[in-house]
């Protein structure tokens, strides 16, 4: 494994240097189709499920083949993609914000064929390597994070989490039978890069034990005004204490006034949080983002904890069910998941999933809690 | 044979859904075989040592990566995230595993020949493993060592014409939906926007000198296709001033059966025919519209939420008069709570070279850069200092949009210049007339 | 001639609604002519000299009180609020002007004896002057003097069988709506519960043991006609379990047009015929009625919104299985904002001795007196510790209908004993697996 | 004026004392019809403005007027209404929740006579004495507080804006032609005695300048550590200062900290806050207490400053008029004012009353403010 150069040399770094050249142009990557119709699109319409068909002013059709996938793609995967964008669509491809890719042609039927071949490509384990599917009405894929593949401050693993719950809700994924989208997110940690706090289900990891100080480096590789600052309940303090029979300069944790953000150990690796049994997921619902009929909101949290049960969370895939089967049986047509535990109470909510309702999902943080008590002598026996 | 069992990681290889431990299996595989010869500047078997970690955390439950250090190329202050596993004597092939942000181009179309130039630098230079995408919208190669670094980033700019992306209290990588491109909704070209603005500020997005990260997405229109209201510091939104425009024969096709709802998303029997007044005049949020043979909208009235558009979408268009809304402050719930963005600009339009739009930002991150705290988020000093501070800062005059209602405590803050005869009292004055 | 000349407030005497100038001057000149032959007690200008501090306020634009001073009667630490004019040598007269808070009965409803004899008091001992009635419920007595108190004390105690009211950090008056004794919508005896709560709580009535005031309300129905929601830090507000009672004969007469909707709370020609399905059927917020000849609903579905009721009171009646909703922590905007208050006790049996209301009370009172800060009322502890502290504290079991929505931040505050393993860990336990 | 005794001895406080017996036991003043009905109540029917009549289910009626006046009302006038329950009514007379008198009569034609009595009553001045009103959907008698009457922490009077406002809104009181009850209430400060959160439309007082620190007496009179405490802005520190040569403990305040709330003030007679120019009245709207059709609500600040201009406060008087001119003719049947300001959506509200929006409207104190700003593209031109 020897090195190879580019010719970079640290010595000279600015030789020869480019930088703040951002992004290619889109321009360059347009399908031949897209680039002259943009701007001029008439109307779309979904043919089935996975295939859209948009329909130029001028009269030109593009037809979309979407289908999911795991984000984690390995290029061997990358290349087939490319391959197959070889193959149907002129080596054009996209990625949707959700993480499926979009292959475009230009006749329905070239499209149900490649939906025919990209069903038909499976891995050796036996999953579908890109399952058709992911539009209107149902389950598209599950944006999320990194988990334990790459990051240092989870609660769970997102990839394992994400296949579990798209093997799961895998029918809604190929059929469009719900009574409106359910976007589904998934964040390993407090940090939501997953932006789980706008979805109709989330999943999300969730620590539950304060950090454990580590004295032995804390005072070395720690910027203590950081780590109490950091703290949104101030629940951290500087102190000092003994370490090996020498006076060190460390934190206090209140541990009753941690909420387990892990913050502070964003702050200062000497704080860990991660906890086998005391590491879970929390199940949030009725978050949206789009304006259609209601204005975008926050998720909730429906289910305080459920713990790690790698590698299939069957707890987890079990509450998924209960939600979804419930909402798919109850809801009107373009309702969405929030909007109908509005429209029938949240207390009908957890009747009609069977979930249970317990003190931690009742709001206790600071003044905004207040707005979401009952102030009123309206509600449903 | 693997170089690590993984028993608990197999049992993700079953079910429909695409398995990623398959797919690292058979990348694994694919890097030993080596048909291609590369001349792996990583461990050749870092997937498998990748395996081997992930199941290890499978069995403790817990992580295995080392708090991230701080890795870069020279002169930028993002695009890389260090990061090192804590058991480097087990897995030594993802002893170091940094991850690399590769700013995706706008709207997120390929070519072919520019993925395969990609992947064969990343099997080259890396795991051969890659995000598509990251939540911000990056290409996100994930695992590589830092002497690595430089060189993959000389790759990138000369061979590519392609940058990093952004990390840390930077400008992070802006993102957009499809927009114009494909989508008949679409208020504005929110890839030249997004690509206009990256390049504008590329020196924000790769220099840290913010107090925190912020981000820019941007959405064609109110359907919001990359969620910019939740994810986004700043976020731009497609909308219009005018009328819908309706064309009542389609309307009609769509009363008759002609067309599917909603363009067919639905394909469940049980929502029966369709049903004009029950589907879209009731489920209408300001009540404007009705049906008698013809739809008629009050659009004075109408708050554009799209959904009467949304399902019938050969009759329905938006408006002529089109442009922007602009939201602020969105962001994840550490430290202060989650946040959506807050409308700020109603309307704006949105015309190259864009300047109404960059003024905005601009005064934006002044007041941030001057009053920001370390690591705090612009959402948050919003809060903090108060949304009539930020429409001071900007310049923009309070409207009744920028509020759903007013504010229900009377706790003004008034000020002593609004005040006549001010705030200095002389105590003896009051008292000759207000005795103790 | 009036003592003092009042050309501002002598503008308040024209206009069509009653002039409290007016009788006030009407009243000083009855003192003045004392026909009676009265032996005031104070001042025989207190109203002239009241007339003339106001005026001066008037002028002025500011008040001329002093600070209230702590004055009141032996044993009691309420019931008296004590004031001082900040001019006494213009207007000694009401150089001090205390009040007295005199404890209403339950439903206000007086004999007019009782209130002559009260009059009667009041100009002896008092300014003649009263508020009918305070904004907690008191009969109020405005302005008389430090030796009167204890005067007035034993007249009411001795022969008019009448205590004092609440002001302190105590128990404050409580007061009710009618409730049964003239409204159909009452599920529960408002004044009993007031009346019987009152007296068993005279030693929190009289005797400061709280950190703040604390206030109980009773409300008959969701009507809310004492404003309980609002203004008590213990509401009481009745509601009932089962079904709705249809008269379809008398729903026929409405829609027949019969009788008039909403008992004829509406006389405005504009509304036109009254139209049931536009004015209730759609107007239900949980849309749990129809109407095709005969009226249903859905009993299930209902929230007892009153609504229905309300516009056909003939047709449409209370259940059977009657009982309350217990809210807690109403409270004014200061310190912590206004607050409504919050369901903690969704249905209780009203029934004397109201044991299970009362065993309530006293838990939420043995909470906030051994944690409440001073002058924080209990809303805000229950902010401050949170509603689960309080489902604690009180026993309660929680439930989904104590809340509108379930929390949207996931920063639950678990317990040590709720986490297997517990919370205190080995940091060298931890880096075994973990190298830092 | 000799000071006469009942035989109180301060010496001996506790002989003969009696205490703690409550207050007066409500059957003893029942009316008879009441007595024998309570609880038997079948329906009730308004049968014209200030007439309520309820029908027992054994057949019986009572007919109730209903009059309003000051709340602030002398023994003169007492007996006034005592002299008028004696002649109609049998001795018993109540009052309502909100200030108003109710006689109570068993036929109709007795409450039309009294009707027209009470009309006929007018003071010197001219007003009404008992003018005959207050039911159904129009506009009530306002709940308000002691204002420059008695209190010492005013920002303007009560009983004269009331006064005003009532003869503003007057011909509202004596009909019934509104969409739905409108709830006006008056608190003097922001100590709202009044409970003005929760009201169709409120007037408040309000002080726009710091208090004045009266060094001279302050560390006399004030225990420093609660006034600071009172602060809910923290603007309070305890310092020390030179006052006429001695150095004196005292607080400072950092004014543009100050949001005027007077908390301060109640805790600490030397921290004065009213001011001439500085004081006056800010209105709130759209509040509400009933469940019906919708939850209580708080009401909003619509007009976030009018100048104290008595004794006729002509702008409170045009702004409420402006309010309920608008309300009047557009909202529909049984909508209250808050539910119609969000049905059409707050930024009409402005448009149709014609009320100016300014950024004091907008929240910005603390974390609940951000769930006040708007986060959706949902809002009208
Ligand atoms: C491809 C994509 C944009 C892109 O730049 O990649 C896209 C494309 C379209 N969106 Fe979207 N949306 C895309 C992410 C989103 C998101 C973002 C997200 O989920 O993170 C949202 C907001 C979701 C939310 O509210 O939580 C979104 C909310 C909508 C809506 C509103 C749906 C609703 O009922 O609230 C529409 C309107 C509709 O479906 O009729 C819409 C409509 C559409 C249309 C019909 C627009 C058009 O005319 O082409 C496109 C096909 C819809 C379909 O798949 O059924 N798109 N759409 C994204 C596909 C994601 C995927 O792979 O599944
Ligand atoms: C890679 C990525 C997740 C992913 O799997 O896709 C990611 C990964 C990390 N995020 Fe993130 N964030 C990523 C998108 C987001 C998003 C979503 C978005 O941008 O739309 C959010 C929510 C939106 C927002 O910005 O608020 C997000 C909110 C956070 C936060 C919370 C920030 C906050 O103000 O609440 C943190 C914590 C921090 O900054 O210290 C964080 C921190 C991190 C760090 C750097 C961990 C840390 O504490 O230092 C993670 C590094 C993981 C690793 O080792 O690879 N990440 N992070 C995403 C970036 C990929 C890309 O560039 O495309
Ligand atoms: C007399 C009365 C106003 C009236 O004109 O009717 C009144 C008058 C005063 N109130 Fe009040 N309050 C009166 C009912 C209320 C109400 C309404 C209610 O009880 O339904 C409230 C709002 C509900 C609540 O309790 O929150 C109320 C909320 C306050 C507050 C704010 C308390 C808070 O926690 O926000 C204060 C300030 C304080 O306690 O320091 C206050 C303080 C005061 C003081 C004692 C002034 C002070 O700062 O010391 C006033 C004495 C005025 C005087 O000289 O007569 N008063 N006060 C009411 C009592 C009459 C009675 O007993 O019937
Ligand atoms: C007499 C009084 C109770 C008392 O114990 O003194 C009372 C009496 C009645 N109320 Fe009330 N309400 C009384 C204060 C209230 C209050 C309290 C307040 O305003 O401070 C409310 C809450 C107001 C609010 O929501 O802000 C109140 C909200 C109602 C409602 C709900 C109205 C709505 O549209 O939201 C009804 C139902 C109705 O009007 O049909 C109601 C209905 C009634 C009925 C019809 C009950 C009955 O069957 O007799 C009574 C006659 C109503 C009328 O005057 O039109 N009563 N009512 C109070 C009269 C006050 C006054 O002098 O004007
Ligand atoms: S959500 Fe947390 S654990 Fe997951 S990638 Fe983001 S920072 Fe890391
Ligand atoms: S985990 Fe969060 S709440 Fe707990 S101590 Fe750290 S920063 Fe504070
Ligand atoms: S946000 Fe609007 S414009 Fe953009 S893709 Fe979605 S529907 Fe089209
Ligand atoms: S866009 Fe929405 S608000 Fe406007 S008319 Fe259509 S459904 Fe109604
Ligand atoms: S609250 Fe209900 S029970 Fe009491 S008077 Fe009002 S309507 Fe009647
Ligand atoms: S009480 Fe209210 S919720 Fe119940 S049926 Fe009547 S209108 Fe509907
Ligand atoms: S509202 Fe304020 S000024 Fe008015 S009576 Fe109450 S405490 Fe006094
Ligand atoms: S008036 Fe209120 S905000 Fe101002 S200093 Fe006093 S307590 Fe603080």
């Amino acid at each position: 494994m020897a090195f190879i150069s580019t010719g970079y040399d640290p010595s000279k770094p600015m030789e020869g240097r480019i930088t703040d050249i951002g992004p290619r142009h889109f321009e360059e990557f347009y399908p031949p189709v897209i680039k002259k119709n943009k701007g001029q699109w008439a109307y779309h319409e979904i043919c089935e499920a996975g295939i859209l068909m948009h329909k130029a002013k001028g009269g030109d059709e593009v037809y979309t083949v979407r289908c999911g996938g795991a984000r984690l793609i390995s290029v061997t995967l990358l290349r087939e993609v490319c391959d197959i964008a070889d193959k149907y669509c002129g080596g054009y491809v996209r990625w949707t914000t959700r993480n499926n890719v979009e292959f475009m042609v230009d006749t329905l039927a070239k499209a149900k064929e490649l939906k025919a071949d990209l069903n038909s490509r499976k891995f050796a384990g036996g999953s579908f390597k890109f399952p058709v599917g992911g539009t209107g009405a149902g389950i598209t894929n599950i944006v999320h994070t990194q988990g334990w593949v790459h990051c240092h401050t989870p609660a769970t693993d997102a990839s394992g989490t994400v296949k579990v719950a798209m093997d799961e809700l895998f029918e809604h994924f190929t059929k469009m039978d719900l009574p409106a989208p359910v976007r589904v997110s998934m964040a390993c940690c407090l940090n939501m890069c997953g932006a789980v706090h706008c979805s109709d289900i989330a999943i999300l990891g969730y620590h539950r034990k304060p950090p454990i100080i580590d004295n032995k480096v804390l005072d070395n590789i720690c910027e203590i005004p950081l780590a109490v600052a950091a703290c949104p309940t101030g629940a951290i303090r500087p102190t000092k204490t003994e370490h090996e029979g020498k006076t060190v300069n460390t934190v206090a944790i209140k541990q009753d006034r941690c909420m387990f953000c892990g913050n502070c150990y964003t702050m200062c690796p000497a704080l860990p949080l991660s906890d086998k049994e005391g590491d879970g997921l929390v199940i949030m619902a009725g978050g949206k983002i789009s304006n259609r009929i209601s204005r975008p909101k926050f998720s909730k949290v429906v289910v305080a904890f459920i713990p790690n049960e790698p590698p299939r969370w069957p707890t987890l895939a079990k509450v998924l069910r209960q939600i979804v089967t419930a909402y798919a049986a109850e809801a009107n047509k373009y309702e969405r998941l929030g909007d109908w535990a509005e429209r029938i109470g949240w207390e009908r909510f957890f009747e009609k999933t069977g979930l249970e309702f317990t003190s931690h999902l009742i709001d206790d943080f600071r003044d905004p809690a207040y707005y979401t008590w009952r102030q009123t002598t309206q509600f449903k026996w | 044979m693997a170089k690590h069992q993984t028993p608990l990681l197999d049992q993700l290889e079953s079910g429909p859904w695409p398995s990623f431990v398959s797919d690292i299996k058979q990348h694994a595989e694919f890097r030993h075989a080596n048909e291609g010869k590369v001349e792996y500047q990583i461990p050749v078997d870092v997937c498998d040592d990748l395996l081997g970690a992930l199941e290890l955390s499978y069995v403790d439950g817990e992580t295995h990566w080392k708090h991230g250090g701080i890795v870069g190329v020279f002169g930028y202050g993002g695009g890389v995230i260090g990061r090192y596993s804590d058991s480097p004597e087990k897995f030594p092939g993802v002893a170091h595993f940094h991850t690399i942000r590769i700013n995706q181009p706008a709207g997120k179309y390929y070519t072919t020949k520019y993925l395969r130039q990609l992947a064969d630098l990343w099997d080259f230079r890396g795991s051969g493993l890659m995000n598509l995408h990251g939540a911000t919208g990056d290409l996100v190669c994930l695992g590589t060592t830092t002497p690595q670094l430089e060189e993959i980033f000389y790759t990138l700019t000369h061979d590519f014409n392609t940058d990093l992306g952004g990390s840390g209290g930077n400008l992070r990588t802006p993102a957009d939906c499809l927009g114009q491109s494909r989508c008949e909704f679409a208020c504005y070209d929110t890839q030249d926007l997004c690509h206009t603005l990256t390049n504008d500020y590329q020196d924000e997005l790769h220099r840290p000198a913010f107090p925190y990260k912020f981000k820019f997405k941007f959405d064609g229109c109110p359907n919001g296709c990359v969620a910019s209201i939740a994810r986004s510091d700043f976020s731009v939104i497609g909308t219009w001033k005018d009328e819908i425009k309706v064309d009542q024969d389609a309307v009609k096709g769509y009363v008759k059966g002609d067309f599917k709802p909603n363009a067919g998303a639905h394909d469940n029997p049980k929502w029966g025919k369709f049903d004009i007044v029950k589907e879209v005049i009731d489920l209408c949020p300001t009540k404007c519209m009705s049906y008698d043979g013809a739809l008629k909208i009050n659009n004075k009235e109408c708050t554009r939420c799209m959904h009467c558009i949304n399902t019938m979408p050969r009759a329905l268009h938006i408006g002529d008069e089109r442009g922007a809304s602009l939201f602020v402050g969105a962001k994840a719930p550490i430290l202060d709570g989650a946040q959506m963005g807050s409308l700020l600009v109603p309307f704006v339009p949105v015309e190259s070279p864009y300047d109404e739009i960059k003024e905005v930002i601009e005064k934006l991150w002044d007041w941030w850069m001057e009053e920001g705290k370390n690591r705090e988020r612009i959402g948050e000093l919003i809060k903090r200092q108060g949304f009539p501070k930020m429409l001071e800062v900007t310049g923009i005059k309070a409207d009744a949009r920028h509020v759903l209602e007013p504010r229900s405590n009377p706790y003004i803050f008034w000020k002593e210049e609004d005040v006549p005869g001010g705030w200095q009292r002389d105590i003896n004055v009051y008292r000759k007339k207000h005795a103790l």
